[in-house]
């Protein structure tokens, strides 16, 4: 009801001058940008991915490099024995854990992305497909998909990881191979329910192929919000490399991720804490940056969507 | 009748499914190298005796011949043994050869049987967990969308996100088993030891779904029949509790359906943590060891028992929301 | 200085054996009240074999049971103060008759748990089993057809080896570690009981093995007599920190393999103790010799240049002690070796051009293969020496496999084992130093490196048959050591130290030093 | 009035709230209601009455708000109680809105919300009481076997059958007022006359008085008392409605009574007959549908949906065809046929001497070129989160017009003609009204120049104002581009208005096909005379409603009966019509009927005659 009433109200509605002629795309961003939340999120996030990028090169601190006689050092804010070039403490083979970190960052970010890339383009496309055209192949598309579902990924990572010595592609293969289904189900279902939409009638009488409709009316639609809750499973991906990392096949070391460095600091957790923390603690920002904008992002697509002014 | 011919529908679609993943992890293991009979004879083993103790366990036949043979073994309840654990069932490794003077080897399904029962009590209890924080931090998230509960739900799933299993499972069995001594946390002597493990796999499991719940419930608080409740005269209260949760709740069972399969993943690990002596322990041993046949049953069980749950989650959702038609 | 200590020692130690006179007893450590207690609780780190046979396996974490279980007619309490120290246990003495014949008088009225009597026939039948070539353990010089044994009497064994060319006194460090199986079980062969559970005349009884524990239960009939507590749960346990967090909660009595960091929380720690012993057991980093660029010594001792191995005992902290030799301190025949390789970039460097590889160039990437390993540190200290190489410019990667993996790459195979380098350890726990170097550097075995070096056999066999161990070590020392030394097929990295931490209430238990235990006179709260 | 006013409004204003500063909905408006009195507001769409209807009620939520006024019950203002008496209060304050489906949650048995309600409000009633009130007041307002409808859900209930057990939701507490807000605009018409009907009976009965708004006059003439006209959410006049309807005073109402469509008067239209020769533009021949779906909760045996059966006719250039019948008469899958959406299972679809189901590729890009539709729902045929501009221009991206400006060219241009202000380029359709979306759903339809516009429904959701006005788009834009029209309605009143030839459908079948005034005049078949009683209207109805007008509502199409589809709710029915299904016959010149009544229908065959 409340639909229909609004409706009935915005009607004569005068369109407020700024918005005129702004295309819908830009003023999302204007919007989202507003909201101080999106700003602290892209600033965290911006100076994560700088530091990421710019320190271990600036600081020319090497995050391979050994120094045993100065392992285990204690991050500045506890303990005395902390040197300049470890504010963050050392780990077990005394390398510094701010480089480590923020190089570790660096791949896990890349897992994480690609890997959740990854899942959405096959989840995506195959839940697309299943629920567009629905019958025999959605029932065998979905078949396939909760067999997929079904398989342990672990099962799965020691038999592709098992082939080769676990290289980063290989990797972000596996876990985006064996975590696509849940988007595969997601996409399915909201494609179900709008391809019964009468748009995509219309656009089918205007002539459009299946391709055409799936491509440019469906996908822009869905996308979104499917995208927004992928970003949780950027962290998770994150997270499931260091599971690898701690059964022997994760990223091959000197190369730091999150992943290997908490699976190995996690034996000094007693006596330093710091080495498997550091990166749950920079994955955790790096988390809520990308959260805080993406939530704002999608509160101001809803927003302008939803007809607010 | 209906019931009957869903469940019907349902566990024959389930076979295939089952069937699938048989057909790929055995041809997958089939793939890796690393002959899994010199594992089991250990690397002193000669060539010629490998070869021996493989044609004799038929790993020498085209694949399809050996995927045709464990399947009609399976179709019978007989998922082959182990290659590397004794029938007591202890987790085994080192090196022996003449690998043929091995005490008789443990069957997988005995092997699973023993330890299935440990590990669905953990995900039960773990299950249990997760929905309690879900409701506690998702409904209010849900009810007031975009104010703080909201955020705050928000900051707790990307914190919860962010805490390895491992390292959570470590700090919490540091703070409540030792420093505290509230919980006993390596092994298994009793109900007790399963708390600390859940909890972990709860933390774990909760943020997709408290962001789900959230979702799905300031949506449904959006739909008419909502807020025309309150001119109907019902109590905020019964709106809430009675029709948005109970509407809300149907996307939260299909996802926890679907998070089933992923929870192995932090089983696997947990109960590495803990020494919890249930199925994940037993797969993680069975993939360091590369222990084939049990894996293969290890993942036969998990898809069917994944297929089961499903089942039921889709049960109870047809239950609740009468127009999901089972 | 210490070295000629050592050497007379173990000299009187030969000479005294043939004169009989050696009586020493470890039970001189404490022997407590009788106090009922609860069954001490034993995690281990490493898993048991799915063979109970004593000759189907090396397995350390096995052999820990045997310890408990089994009984030997001497041990070797092998610490490196008196290194060749001997205690009659089910043999009352050993005696050379002469090169070649060894006579062994046996403790009587000792009963197996099973209750059968423990009899001269029990040792002839596990001296004959154990040598059978395809025992995997291979304890013994040479096969069984090298050996006539004969038994006198119920309690006289005399072994005669004249057939297989090599000296009795083998036997004498052989005996310090055979656990004695019953003649019972040998004659229903390998696949009889014998793998099904352990029978032995230990002080304690085997029961049960449930999941990934083996229980045990004191032995009323232990001729030392009843251990004070009831029993021993020994169970897997393959996380370090997991076992050190169930000592802390007090689920667990004693766990074994600390890291060296963890010492340093539980030395804070007022309700646990820390014992430390220097073990039988070497690291090696062992050098596929059977293909190239390693079939080329130079190469290899150019590696052993590369590599700074007291970083690596910083690394290791004090789960390693230093040692310069292919054997460990408390074996036979140890010496700090005056050419074994040092530490030395510039040396490296010129072996690299002599080989023909000036820096490094011209070399193949180098796979270097270890394990995550329940070993202390054994990624950290890959990580360390893969660093150095690559500074001396062997381009090498450094594979951390899982356990099964890296056990099934571990052993040589036709046409050389995988990778280039691997990481490996070696522990028996007996003084007998062929037990590695034999069973490595001999091209009748040649284990992981897969050698083939005519100087070398030669060596081994010249010091396994001389006539007195008093020779043998000579020959040991200044001729097969050495010359290994110059082939470095492996390089022997440190000594582990076994680190145990226990429930400080934990009294009267015996470490030794292949990691196995005497608990019969221990006692707990 | 003497009697007290049981509700009184006083100066009521509502604003909605937004960025740029209120806007009032509702301005000042008062008026009063007498125990058992009938108050009808009417207004089009826009004018406020659903947010005036919702204010009585105190069902006011931001952005909305009460700007200033009283509304007073029980000589208490309800905007001021605290919510627990609020509460308390809805058991004698009853509301009924226009969206049935969505106002009960549909995870639960009906009978069982409304039980939940009278219990939360009449605590003291037992719920055995409760449900056997429930189950007897179902049975008043004619839901058939209401002891087992008690228990089934939202989702198995029809519309009309829902907004039925919505009044029964609205009167079980026996409410002192009930504010009913257009009840029956989403209801087919015979099905909106039975309800009608039925409010009246139930309001007299539990002597409830009642707010009733609604944007047809016709339908308020026949019920209410008093008649409110609210434009631009001012009332601008209070009438009883005869005189309303003679002497209207203010213009707009005047305005809008000129509106309302004449059937049968000599003021109404004459629509010309248009010559029929020549080449039909698009002809259907003997073309079946049928849909095959699982049947519930079953392992594979699947019933059969008979939607479309044996349907044939021509529609010639230049004129405008209308397919009339109510919902689920198959008159949807008929457009899809004609629109290649689907194909006919058996018979053909022929156009421009083609069967359209053969064509691919090209020739079928051409053919939708030509053939354009106009879809029905307002509110789903626009993509929610696409630009005007952008939805009118999709068509010419696919046909393959690659510049942008081109497109922006034409777009505009056809946005236009249709009456729509350029600024709307960029805009999201949300937050246009049903008729400007439409307008833009014409727009998309038109930037193709096609020869044929089906309308699917295009008016319905309109009310007679914005029809009014489409209307005339629709005729100028004939005119300007000699379009041929195909109008798929339920509302004969619009037909009547525009349409030269109409068939009517029940049942997936054609029951009778006529000219015009053939059809509204001299209707063969008795289903055509019923939808002609049931049409609301000013005028003295030709056919009465007492006799025409049909109980329960059509069987599913799923397993049809043999014998005429109409037989079940057919007056006239006889045995005949039970075993021989009629076909169409010739009913005097322009028109043809399926009824056994026809005169020229040969009468039953003598099985002696057979052969």
């Amino acid at each position: 009801m409340a639909a229909v009433d609004l409706n009935e109200i915005t009607v004569a509605q005068p369109l407020a001058a700024e918005r005129r002629g702004v295309s819908i795309t830009r003023r999302i961003w204007r919007a989202a940008f507003a909201s101080y939340e999106f700003r602290i999120g892209l600033a965290i996030f911006v100076i994560l991915v700088a530091a990421a990028l710019f320190y271990p090169w600036l600081s020319g601190i090497n995050p391979t490099k050994l120094n045993v006689s100065a392992k285990l050092n204690a991050p500045w804010f506890i303990g005395d024995k902390w040197m300049w070039s470890a504010p963050l403490g050392t780990d077990q083979l005394g390398r510094d854990m701010l480089v480590r970190s923020l190089v570790g960052l660096r791949y896990s970010l890349l897992i994480g992305f690609s890997t959740v890339a990854l899942m959405l383009v096959v989840g995506c496309t195959i839940g697309m497909l299943s629920g567009y055209y629905g019958g025999k192949v959605d029932l065998i598309l979905m078949r396939i998909t909760d067999a997929q579902l079904s398989i342990p990924m672990i099962i799965l990572a020691i038999t592709v990881l098992g082939v080769s010595r676990p290289t980063i592609p290989a990797i972000i293969l596996v876990l985006g191979l064996s975590s696509w289904p849940v988007y595969a189900r997601v996409t399915r279902s909201v494609v179900m329910t709008e391809r019964k939409q009468e748009y995509v009638r219309a656009a089918q009488v205007s002539g459009a192929s299946n391709l055409w409709i799936m491509l440019f009316l469906l996908a822009p639609l869905i996308m979104p919000p499917v995208i927004f809750i992928s970003v949780l499973d950027v962290a998770r991906m994150m997270i499931f490399e260091s599971i690898l990392g701690f059964i022997g096949l994760g990223v091959q070391p000197p190369t730091p991720t999150f992943g290997n460095i908490i699976a190995d600091g996690r034996k000094y957790l007693l006596n330093a804490w710091w080495i498997a923390t550091m990166p749950g603690i920079f994955l955790c920002f790096t988390l809520t940056s990308v959260n805080l904008m993406g939530a704002t992002l999608e509160r101001a697509r809803n927003r302008i969507y939803g007809g607010a002014l | 009748m209906a019931l009957l011919s869903f469940l019907a529908r349902r566990i024959s679609q389930g076979v295939v499914i089952i069937f699938l993943v048989t057909l790929l992890i055995f041809t997958l293991l089939r793939v890796v190298p690393g002959d899994p009979v010199r594992l089991m004879a250990g690397g002193m083993a000669p060539e010629a005796l490998i070869e021996e103790i493989a044609k004799e366990m038929g790993l020498r036949d085209p694949i399809l011949v050996q995927f045709g043979r464990y399947m009609t073994g399976v179709v019978q309840g007989d998922f082959g043994q182990s290659f590397t654990r004794p029938a007591s069932g202890a987790s085994t490794g080192g090196t022996g050869f003449g690998d043929s003077s091995r005490g008789d080897r443990a069957d997988v399904l005995t092997l699973i049987g023993d330890t299935l029962p440990m590990t669905l009590q953990l995900a039960a209890l773990a299950v249990i967990f997760a929905l309690i924080i879900t409701f506690l931090i998702g409904t209010p998230a849900g009810l007031a969308p975009n104010r703080w509960p909201d955020r705050l739900a928000f900051y707790v799933s990307s914190i919860f996100v962010s805490l390895p299993n491992f390292w959570l499972g470590i700090v919490l069995a540091l703070l409540f088993s030792v420093k505290l001594g509230w919980l006993p946390a390596i092994g298994y002597k009793g109900f007790a030891y399963t708390i600390l493990p859940a909890i972990v796999l709860a933390i774990e499991l909760s943020p997709v779904l408290i962001r789900n719940l959230s979702g799905s419930l300031s949506a449904v608080m959006q739909s008419p029949f909502i807020s025309f409740g309150r001119v109907r005269g019902l109590g905020r209260r019964r709106i809430v509790y009675g029709h948005a949760l109970r509407n809300a709740s149907v996307p939260l069972l299909n996802l926890l359906g679907i998070q089933i399969s992923g929870l192995l993943g932090g089983v696997l690990v947990v109960e590495f943590i803990f020494d919890y002596p249930g199925l994940g322990l037993l797969t993680i041993n069975a993939v360091l060891q590369r222990d084939f046949p049990l894996i293969q049953g290890i993942a036969i069980i998990t898809s069917a028992i994944f297929v089961l749950i499903n089942i039921v989650v889709d049960l109870i959702a047809s239950t609740i929301d009468p127009r999901l038609e089972y | 200085m210490s070295m000629n200590r050592r050497d007379f020692l173990s000299r009187t130690a030969a000479l005294g054996v043939g004169a009989g006179l050696l009586q020493l007893n470890p039970s001189a450590i404490v022997s407590p009240a009788f106090a009922q207690s609860k069954p001490l609780v034993f995690l281990s780190a490493e898993n048991i074999t799915g063979n109970w046979d004593p000759t189907a396996h090396t397995t350390l974490s096995q052999k820990n049971v045997e310890g408990f279980v089994m009984g030997f007619l001497v041990r070797n309490p092998m610490t490196v103060e008196n290194p060749d120290e001997v205690v009659y246990e089910l043999a009352e003495s050993l005696k050379l008759i002469d090169a070649d014949t060894i006579e062994i008088k046996l403790r009587q009225g000792v009963k197996f748990h099973d209750g059968k009597d423990f009899k001269a026939e029990d040792v002839k039948a596990t001296f004959e089993y154990g040598s059978q070539p395809d025992r995997p353990a291979q304890w013994y010089p040479g096969p069984t057809e090298t050996l006539t044994i004969t038994t006198p009497d119920d309690y006289t064994v005399v072994v005669d080896t004249s057939k297989g060319g090599y000296p009795a006194h083998l036997f004498m460090f052989l005996a310090g570690f055979l656990p004695i199986m019953s003649s019972a079980d040998i004659a229903q062969g390998p696949k009889g009981p014998i793998s099904q559970r352990l029978n032995g005349t230990g002080p304690f009884k085997f029961v049960e093995q449930r999941g990934n524990d083996t229980v045990l239960e004191a032995y009323e009939g232990y001729f030392k007599g009843k251990p004070v507590i009831p029993g021993i749960n020994f169970s897997f346990v393959g996380d370090s920190t997991t076992r050190m967090l169930s000592l802390m909660n007090g689920q667990a009595s004693i766990v074994e393999r600390l890291e060296p960091e963890q010492v340093g929380t539980l030395e804070g720690n007022d309700k646990v103790a820390i014992s430390r012993v220097t073990s039988v057991e070497n690291k090696y980093l062992w050098f596929r010799c059977s293909k190239a660029p390693f079939d080329n010594p130079l190469v290899r001792r150019a590696a052993c240049h590369a590599i700074d191995r007291s970083v690596l005992l910083e690394v290791l902290g004090d789960a390693g002690a230093a040692s310069a030799n292919f054997v460990s301190p408390v074996k036979f025949g140890y010496i700090d070796l005056p050419n074994y390789p040092e530490f030395d970039a510039e040396k490296c460097q010129a072996l690299l051009a002599e080989a023909g590889f000036p820096k490094g160039e011209g070399l193949p990437p180098l796979e270097y293969i270890t394990s995550v390993g329940f070993y202390p540190k054994t990624k950290e200290y890959g990580e360390v020496i893969t660093a150095m190489l690559q500074e001396q410019g062997f381009q090498v990667e450094l594979s951390v496999l899982e356990i099964a993996a890296w056990n099934e790459r571990l052993y040589d195979r036709p046409g050389g084992g995988p990778g280039h380098m691997i990481d490996c350890g070696w522990s028996t726990g007996s003084p007998e130093p062929d037990l590695i170097l034999r069973t490595h550097f001999h091209s009748s075995s040649k284990r992981i490196t897969g050698i083939e070096d005519k100087e070398l056999d030669a060596s081994l066999d010249k010091e396994r048959s001389a006539a007195t161990l008093e020779e043998r070590k000579t020959i040991l020392q200044t001729e097969t050591m050495p010359m290994i030394a110059d082939k470095v097929p492996a390089l022997s990295l440190f000594t582990s130290v076994m680190i145990h931490a226990h429930d400080k209430s934990l009294t009267g238990l015996f470490i030794y030093p292949d990691g196995s235990m005497d608990a019969s006179k221990a006692t707990l709260g | 009035m003497i009697s007290v006013p049981i509700l009184s409004v006083r100066d009521l204003t509502v604003s909605l709230r937004s960025e740029e500063g209120g806007r009032n909905i509702v301005s000042d408006v008062s008026l009063d209601l007498a125990p058992r009195e009938i108050v009808g507001i009417i207004g089009a769409s826009g004018s406020g009455k659903s947010v005036l209807s919702r204010a009585l009620v105190n069902w006011i939520d931001p952005p909305l708000e009460i700007a200033s006024g009283s509304v007073t019950y029980k000589n208490e203002n309800i905007f001021t109680l605290p919510p627990r008496r609020m509460r308390a209060l809805r058991k004698e304050i009853a509301y009924v809105g226009a969206n049935p489906q969505g106002a009960l949650d549909p995870t639960l048995p009906v009978g069982r919300q409304i039980v939940e309600k009278i219990q939360a409000l009449v605590p003291e009633l037992s719920r055995a009481d409760a449900e056997r009130r429930v189950i007897e007041l179902l049975a008043a307002v004619r839901i058939p076997s209401p002891a087992s409808r008690f228990h089934e859900y939202p989702s198995q209930f029809s519309g009309g059958m829902m907004q039925r057990a919505l009044i029964v939701d609205a009167l079980a507490t026996n409410p002192a007022f009930l504010v009913a807000d257009n009840v029956t605009q989403p209801l087919d018409v015979t099905i909106a006359a039975q309800v009608m009907r039925l409010m009246r009976e139930l309001t007299e009965r539990f002597d409830t008085a009642v707010v009733f708004v609604s944007s047809s006059l016709p339908i308020l003439n026949d019920s209410a008392d008093q008649i409110l006209v609210l434009a631009e959410g001012r009332i601008v006049e209070r009438q009883v409605p005869e005189r309303l309807v003679h002497s209207p005073q203010h213009p707009y109402t005047t305005q809008l009574i000129s509106e309302i469509p004449q059937i049968w008067t000599d003021t109404a239209p004459v629509v010309p007959k248009i010559p029929r020769q020549g080449t039909p533009l698009i002809s259907i021949k003997n073309a079946f549908r049928t849909y095959h779906v699982r049947k519930r909760g079953t392992f594979a045996s699947y019933s059969e949906v008979r939607a479309v059966r044996d349907v044939s006719f021509d529609v010639f250039p230049g004129e405008n065809f209308g397919i009339v019948g109510e919902s689920g008469c198959g008159k949807s899958t008929l457009m899809r046929l004609l629109s290649r959406l689907e194909m006919p299972d058996s018979g053909s679809v022929i156009c421009g001497g083609q069967n359209i189901s053969r064509l691919w590729r090209a020739d079928l890009l051409k053919f939708r070129k030509d053939f354009q539709l106009v879809l029905q729902d307002p509110f789903n045929s626009l993509p929610p989160r696409t630009p005007i501009g952008e939805i009118i221009g999709g068509p010419l991206r696919v046909h393959g017009v690659r510049s942008a400006d081109q497109r922006r060219k034409q777009v505009l241009a056809v946005m236009e003609e249709v009456g729509l202000a350029s600024s709307l380029f960029d805009e999201l359709p949300l937050g246009l009204s049903a008729g400007q979306r439409q307008r833009v759903n014409v727009a998309r339809a038109l930037v193709l120049d096609p020869k044929v516009l089906i309308m699917d429904e295009t008016l319905s959701a309109l009310d007679q104002t914005e029809q009014f006005k489409l209307l005339k788009l629709f005729s100028d834009l004939q005119t300007k581009h000699g379009l041929t029209y195909i109008f798929i309605s339920h509302d004969m009143a619009m037909v009547r208005r525009v349409c030269n030839r109409i068939a009517v459908m029940y049942l997936g079948e054609v029951v009778e096909i006529a000219d015009n005034t053939k059809l509204f005049f001299d209707p063969g078949h008795p289903y055509t005379k019923a939808l002609l009683s049931a049409i609301p209207t000013l005028e003295t109805r030709r056919y009465d409603p007492e006799e025409c007008l049909l109980d329960g509502e059509p069987p599913s199409p799923i397993d049809l009966p043999p014998g005429c589809g109409f037989a079940s709710r057919c007056p006239k029915a006889f045995g005949r019509c039970r075993v021989e299904t009629p076909l169409l016959m010739p009913d005097g010149p322009d028109g043809e009927a399926a009824c056994f009544l026809v005169p020229s229908y040969p009468p039953q065959p003598v099985t002696a005659a057979a052969a």
